[in-house]
């Protein structure tokens, strides 16, 4: 068994509306970063777990996502990185 | 005479006592030469931190206690007095309501959010250790200008702090008020304040006993939070306490919410002596102040505190301020009963120490000893200071000023204009954006919500309710503390008979500034003073409060806030009663008598950008005898709505009394005439205390029974239909205010300004 | 007739549930624990308001794997009557009772008023005590209650009258649709396709006491007696 | 000028409490998933934005974390990427 450490990324799904990236976005606005086009705001979630290998630990954290960490209905996720921790 | 401590070896690994460590610590040579006498040894690390603690402001009130035992505390239904978590009052029936007020002003300064919602978490615990289950919330907050973007952040931060907090647990936050004065910028005030209901045989204190009872650490894990927050909350704020900021706590509202419902089950279970909240200095006060008040010695293994980092040194341990943990005292023998509580609410429960018959307050760390004091003398050998006072000159000055010789503004011709600037004013305009955040209405008891003068939250089972209320003005308190402290006491009491309750209680958190400076503590004496005369002419003791000094910032010290939370009872259901206009054609009748006094008020401040002059006078005896006034005609069901006077003057308080309620907004006509030789302006705006704007069907009934308890009283108008307008007639003319304008300035002023600000 | 209410770690409405059904309906209720596999056959389930596990992750997704709930999604599909309240309605959605999802306010802020509510079915065994169109005042009081679902989802619930209150009381006009929280066609309440699970942010049993200011959710309680065989 | 897609990871700072976290763990451990040992709950935020380069395009987003998107009390910020959009 080795430990791992698994970044996830769940975003809201394109088309339904994301209130706080528009928020944020006029808030940076207003603060003067006139550049921004564009913000979006999902969830950055780090699991650590034990595993026989990153594969495993991979297929692990997915089967997370589809049953608890995202919704199917409004949420894409993706498995962002496995590192050994 | 100092009992004999057994020598304790220095804990390898830390620091040494020097000096500096001991200043780092806020002992003062004194104090540290205190401890000295009291170990008979130089004390180790540990023992410094613990003392550090205990002896900290936060803790040990050393500036304020001589003058808090100067308020009266006692009456017949008084079943716990200040000195406990929480005060208790009778409200017969064989019921109880517990209540206190708690400031988290500081942490709220570095991080509004956290700060804000871990001091509703930690006043709640301090309410549901009594046995009492929480009912309602109340808030009383201080911000500098929403002008500022930074203020903005701050104001959006603690509402939202406050609202999550107390919404997750599933507490209705029923009233409170919010200021804006630019002497709060960068130290505002965030004061919250719980009440609970409880069966009188269900109270419990904490008070350790019981030679061999466990001593059990309950609820969430402990880790390095807020280290030294007792000590933070005691320093001024400055670039340093920046600094500090991982010294932050996270709070854990469902956590919460599951303690909240086990530790009434434990209470109920009779399975334990007593329970604390370990709040400020987190394992070191709670376990010091329990064995303290049971005169008994305790003795408390670190080893097995469980932890949420590893490595945690003893000290660390003691000190953390990890929220939603209590200590608990058990009965030998039933620990089992009370592990199995924790459990069935997915909670863990530890046993860390026991009660012994020694009288020293003893900390291991396995078997070896890190720390080891006299017993209560930890507790009671804590140095008080009466710190030179006087008054500062330039407040003198201030007070002494004529305001009455201060120019009109040209705009000031058209009286309407005057209003809705004053309505505008984001201290008199409608607080919605505050408490549409708030659950108002769970727990299904909420009578009368924010939004008018005093909540009312019924008492299941029974035709009674509770009014409640905060209050205090800290522009009159600066420009006189003892007549502003007792104003702060007449206005909560006069909100709270405003609704039908009877004054019968009040809580408070004295926000002052460094007592160490003379004008300071001045601030800090008058303003007690003038509160405990003010509760004994209304027959209102203090059962409890906080105190929360040096409330400073770079630019200079917070207003003194002496804010009183204030509990009525409802005798009857039939005798709520509403602030706002109810029917058209209903007299208006005006309790109490117009002034021409123009100090401290909210128009100078709003129009004329001046704080001068002295606050209203207040005549304590005219003030009982309007309540006694109002609780007459209302329990004889001839008043219609009642709202005080205070902030804005009567011409606020009738624009309010008109619009105030979005769902029901009544016109009104208004002759006041009768006060000719007042100028329009202190006529309409002044803030003269002891007045009640009162509508009713029955007009001389009202004046009889006020004229029964020789207060004044003259009809001076009546209701218009919904949506007319208000008219007002003066010696200076008549002038017609359309509802629309007053809505608009009062209900919109602050969702305008909060506008550009992010989540 | 019984009502079982559902107390998951966490919830806090509850209570209100309880008293809504004893007192105000003066029909009997007991709480349902969590962690256990019954439901003390109770004719209706309530899941009721609150945060059940903090609303952390996303408001009902943790509260959906509890161990009744296996049994509360099995008396639905018997066509058992469900009501689900504010976190009650999250849960619902979450473990597929209902379709669509509650995120968060598009204000990005919790808020607390009186709603005006728009009967828009009243042919469900929740609604047949009142009329379609009556407008009921109710609380809300949710910081996640933007309903969200797919056009096609949302034209099926409109299609199959599923749509059961809608929020209405715009500024301009009181029978305009008006959502306080930026719900999709300012939906507040569903039913499933069987009928017989409401899901509704609003929160009817805080509205059935004229003294708290209003009793027009005493009739969806009302309904359900008149409706639901015993 | 050109468009650049940033990603931002704000993770709660360690040591600091994480109450979503521990929840959102204890629910892995009670769905079967015993192998996991630590769960944290961060924001993943991704700002478009128009800048001359990719440094430039990096260094507006540093500024951004420390000015709004991140909490400097409670929260730790990451650059997680710069693409071009
Ligand atoms: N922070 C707050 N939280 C809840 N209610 C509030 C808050 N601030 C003001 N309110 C409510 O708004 C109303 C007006 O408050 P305030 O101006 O202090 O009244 P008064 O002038 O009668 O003391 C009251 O019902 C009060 O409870
Ligand atoms: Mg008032």
């Amino acid at each position: 068994m080795n430990r791992f450490r698994i970044a996830v990324h769940i975003t809201p799904r394109r088309g339904i509306l994301d209130p706080q990236g528009k928020t944020v976005a006029e808030a940076l606005h207003s603060l003067g970063f006139t550049a921004v086009r564009d913000v979006h705001v999902g969830r950055h979630i780090v699991v650590e777990l034990d595993a026989a290998n990153a594969d495993t630990a991979a297929e692990l954290t997915r089967d997370m996502c589809q049953k608890l960490l995202a919704n199917p209905v409004t949420e894409d996720f993706e498995i962002a990185g496995v590192a050994a921790a | 005479m100092s009992q004999p401590v057994h020598a304790v070896e220095p804990r390898s690994g830390d620091p040494k006592i020097t000096p500096a460590l001991i200043a780092e610590h806020g002992l003062t040579h004194d104090e540290y030469d205190k401890l000295l006498d009291m170990l008979g040894r130089e004390p180790t690390f540990t023992e410094l931190g613990v003392v550090s603690a205990l002896w900290s402001e936060h803790c040990s009130y050393k500036h304020s206690r001589p003058l808090l035992r100067t308020l009266p505390t006692e009456a017949p239904y008084v079943l716990q007095g200040p000195g406990e978590n929480a005060g208790v009052i009778s409200i017969g029936d064989g019921l109880a309501v517990a209540f206190k007020i708690e400031s988290h002003n500081h942490p709220s300064a570095v991080e509004p959010y956290q700060g804000a919602a871990t001091g509703v978490g930690g006043i709640l615990r301090d309410v549901f250790t009594m046995g009492a289950r929480p009912i309602a919330m109340l808030n009383s907050l201080r911000f500098g200008s929403l002008d500022s973007a930074r203020v903005r952040y701050l104001f959006a931060g603690v509402v939202k702090g406050v609202g999550d907090y107390g919404n997750c647990v599933g507490i209705p936050t029923v009233a409170g008020e919010v200021a804006f004065d630019p002497s709060y910028e960068g130290n505002p005030l965030v004061n919250a304040m719980c009440v609970g209901l409880l069966h009188e045989t269900e109270l419990i204190r904490a008070v350790a006993q019981g030679v061999g009872n466990p001593i059990i650490a309950v609820g969430a894990r402990t880790g390095r939070d807020g280290i030294n927050g007792a000590s933070f909350a005691s320093e001024d704020l400055s670039a340093e306490s920046e600094a500090k900021r991982p010294r932050v706590q996270v709070g854990d509202p469902f956590t919460e919410k599951l303690l909240l419902e086990a530790s009434l089950e434990l209470i109920r279970s009779g399975a334990i002596v007593a329970i604390q909240d370990m709040g400020a200095a987190g394992l070191t006060s709670s376990s010091a102040e329990m064995a303290a008040r049971g005169d008994v010695g305790v003795t408390i293994d670190t080893l097995k505190v469980p932890v949420r980092e590893a490595g945690m040194t003893p000290y660390e341990i003691l000190l953390s301020e990890s929220q939603e943990r209590m200590l608990v005292v058990a009965k030998q023998g039933r620990e089992g009963e009370v592990s199995a509580i924790l459990e069935k609410w997915d909670l863990t429960a530890a046993v860390i120490g026991e009660v012994i018959a020694e009288p020293v307050y003893r900390v291991t760390e396995g078997d070896r000893v890190v720390a080891e004091f006299p017993g209560i003398r930890l507790v009671t050998d804590c140095p008080m200071y009466t710190p030179e006072a006087y008054e500062s000159p330039e407040v003198a000055a201030l007070r002494a000023t004529d305001v009455s010789l201060i120019a009109e503004r040209p705009e000031e011709r058209d009286p309407v204009w005057t209003l809705t600037q004053i309505l505008s004013s984001p201290t008199i305009a409608a607080k919605t954006w505050v408490h549409r955040q708030y659950d108002t209405t769970v727990r299904t008891n909420t009578v009368i919500g924010p939004g008018g003068d005093a909540a009312v939250v019924r008492i299941r089972g029974t035709d009674r309710a509770l009014a409640l209320k905060t209050d205090c003005n800290g522009r009159y308190v600066y420009l006189d503390p003892r007549v502003g402290a007792q104003i702060a006491v007449c206005e909560a009491a006069r909100n709270v008979a405003c609704t039908g309750g009877r004054p019968m209680a009040i809580t408070n958190n004295l926000n002052f500034g460094n007592p160490k400076r003379p004008e300071v503590y001045f601030q800090l004496r008058e303003a007690v003073r003038g509160m405990g005369e003010a509760c004994r002419a209304l027959g209102t003791p203090v059962t409890g409060g906080n105190v929360s000094l040096y409330n400073e910032n770079p630019t200079g010290a917070v207003y003194p806030t002496p804010v009183v939370g204030m509990v009525g009872l409802i005798d009857s259901l039939a005798h709520v009663t509403r602030s706002h206009f109810q029917e058209e054609h209903d007299t208006i009748v005006l309790l109490g008598e117009p002034t021409a006094s123009l100090g401290a008020s909210e128009y100078l401040a709003r129009i004329h950008d001046r704080v001068a002059g002295a606050p209203p006078v207040v005549d304590l005896n005219d003030e009982r005898a309007l309540i006694e006034a109002l609780l007459d005609a209302i329990r004889g069901g001839v008043v219609r709505s009642a709202h005080d006077c205070s902030d804005g003057g009567l011409g606020v308080a009738l624009a309010e009394c008109c619009m105030m309620d979005r769902n029901a907004q009544h016109g009104a006509t208004v002759d006041l005439t009768h006060w000719r030789e007042l100028p329009d302006r202190g006529l309409l705006f002044g803030e003269a205390q002891g007045r009640v704007v009162v509508s009713t069907n029955m007009p001389d009934t009202v004046l009889a029974i006020a004229a029964k308890h020789g207060v004044p009283a003259r009809a001076i108008g009546r209701v218009g239909p919904v949506g007319a307008p208000l008219h007002i007639t003066t010696a200076g003319g008549v002038f017609t205010a359309p509802l629309a304008r007053l809505d608009e300035a009062y209900h919109e002023a602050i969702p305008r300004l909060m506008a550009p600000t992010a989540v | 007739m019984k009502f079982g209410i559902v107390t998951f770690p966490g919830s806090n409405c509850d209570y209100d549930a309880y008293q809504a059904v004893v007192e105000a309906l003066g029909e009997d209720a007991v709480y349902l624990w969590h962690k256990d596999h019954d439901l003390q056959q109770s004719d209706v389930i309530i899941l009721p308001g609150g945060f059940s596990y903090g609303d952390y992750l996303r408001a009902g997704a943790i509260a959906r794997f509890s161990p009744v709930m296996q049994d509360v999604v099995a008396f639905a599909k018997r066509g058992g009557p469900v009501l689900a309240i504010c976190n009650g309605f999250q849960i619902a959605c979450e473990s597929g009772l209902l379709p669509g999802a509650l995120l968060r306010n598009a204000s990005l802020k919790f808020v607390c008023e009186h709603v005006r509510l728009r009967v828009e079915s009243a042919d469900t065994m929740f609604t047949n005590r009142y009329t379609a169109g009556d407008v009921l005042r109710v609380p809300i009081a949710h910081g996640e209650g933007r309903f969200t679902a797919d056009d096609e989802t949302l034209n099926t619930l409109e299609g199959d009258g599923r749509v059961v209150f809608r929020y209405v009381g715009g500024p301009a006009d009181a029978d305009e649709w008006w959502s306080p929280n930026g719900s999709m066609r300012a939906i507040a309440g569903i039913v499933n396709e069987g009928g017989n699970v409401l899901g509704m942010m609003p929160h009817p049993e805080r509205a059935v006491d004229a003294l708290l200011g209003s009793d027009d959710g005493l009739r969806l309680f009302e309904s359900m007696l008149a409706r639901v065989a015993v």
